[in-house]
């Protein structure tokens, strides 16, 4: 691939099936960057001492998206050098141990992907129109994450 | 001079499960705060008044918050109403 | 698997074969875990205007492992709460965008596991007995970490 | 008292290729400090001179920097000369 056709892409995507690290490292690497860095959620099967049987997810489809993209476009903004940003996040059911969101940046070196993917995972923790249900045994409850802007419990 | 607007609560969240509410329609000034047209919405479904302080609005897939800010609506505006986030 | 079974483990690995970004995170991921974070080393096409046809990458094998276990027994120090901790070296020819090393750890909470693998990569970049040789068109220069620690050049 | 040590550069890696060395066995006193060694070497690789603000030893796959440390040799103890590294 010639450097100057691997124009910056955004890769985003909410689905159902099964999420996959390889495929979604795939779509950044770049061969003018030496650094790809990742972030995986995945479903812990417990919660305050709670067995959590799985989760469910559910979106505002369209404004994730949107949401997401404004994370993307404040990503380059801050690390101008990243290249490619992939965020799949996954709804519907996630069993224990699979993954809810994928994110993937590259980067020529590795500072600005790190921080980015730090960044990118906080942020959509704090804005993105997601929700996830924990099923335990014979109850569930809606969770609420900590980073959300207009709650922002910290609890 | 009234709009009419859609609001809806998103997911099957904490919102569905305590007013029953998906998507409704509503007539309301054109102009008028956020927080106004929570006490409008408030009124048909007076169980949301508790989570008042949980939930925020995306006029136009935009994010705004519970307070004076004045909205412009058009016709057909859709407005959601917006409970914790979890997504991660 | 029960929790108390999945009991802390370092995975290290220096092969010259190509390295898989899903097996290195499979590795780590744990039941009781919600977060996976990566870093994937990649061949760039390019230094300083020159272009890189590959690398080659050659370790004092044995103690680039034992250099390896310190950063881990390190990590764990610094980040308690991390589970497993997987580094995977690539030795030989590492072809354009192909992986040279990846980094996977994983813990309960995101920040811990984000901190880890940068120290991680810093780190192995400081002190692992590794070497890289870059091969242009014609020529070839044996590299130098500007993180190495005796020289530490920073230049 | 005299400790024959094995010492080496490892990897085809800058040394290799200056001095053309790779492997060899030395007698030194047991208690040497590192930059006794490391001249010791350099009398037989006088070709190595110019490198020597570029490398540390490996003793026993120990970093020891050249400098006034007293190192305490055994026989057959491994020293290796570490040109700077550029893993990751």
């Amino acid at each position: 691939m010639d450097e100057s056709e691997d124009v910056p892409k955004d890769f985003i995507k909410l689905k159902s099936e099964k999420l996959s690290v390889d495929e979604v490292s795939e779509l950044v690497i770049s061969p003018c960057c030496g650094a790809v860095s990742l972030f995986i959620g995945t479903t812990r099967n417990n919660f305050q001492g709670k067995k959590v049987i799985h989760l469910e997810y559910e979106a505002y489809m369209s404004m994730a998206e949107t949401e997401i993209k404004k994370i993307c476009r404040d990503v380059r903004q801050k690390w101008p050098s990243v290249k490619h940003i992939a965020v799949h996040h996954r709804l519907g059911v996630v069993p224990v141990t699979e993954a809810s969101v994928i994110i993937a940046i590259s980067s020529p070196h590795r500072a600005e992907s790190l921080e980015a993917v730090m960044y990118c995972i906080n942020t959509l923790k704090a804005s993105v129109p997601i929700w996830k249900k924990e099923i335990y045994e014979g109850e569930y409850s809606w969770k609420e994450n900590k980073e959300c802007f207009w709650t922002n419990s910290e609890k | 001079m009234c709009s009419s607007v859609a609001f809806f609560s998103v997911g099957r969240a904490p919102l569905i499960e305590l007013a029953g509410l998906r998507c409704e329609t509503l007539s309301v000034p054109r102009q008028i705060t956020s927080l106004q047209l929570w006490e409008e919405i408030v009124k048909i479904h007076p169980r949301l008044a508790v989570i008042r302080d949980q939930v925020v609005f995306a006029v136009q897939q935009e994010y705004v918050l519970l307070g004076d800010q004045l909205l412009v609506l058009q016709p057909g505006d859709e407005v959601a109403i917006i409970p914790p986030i979890s997504g991660g």
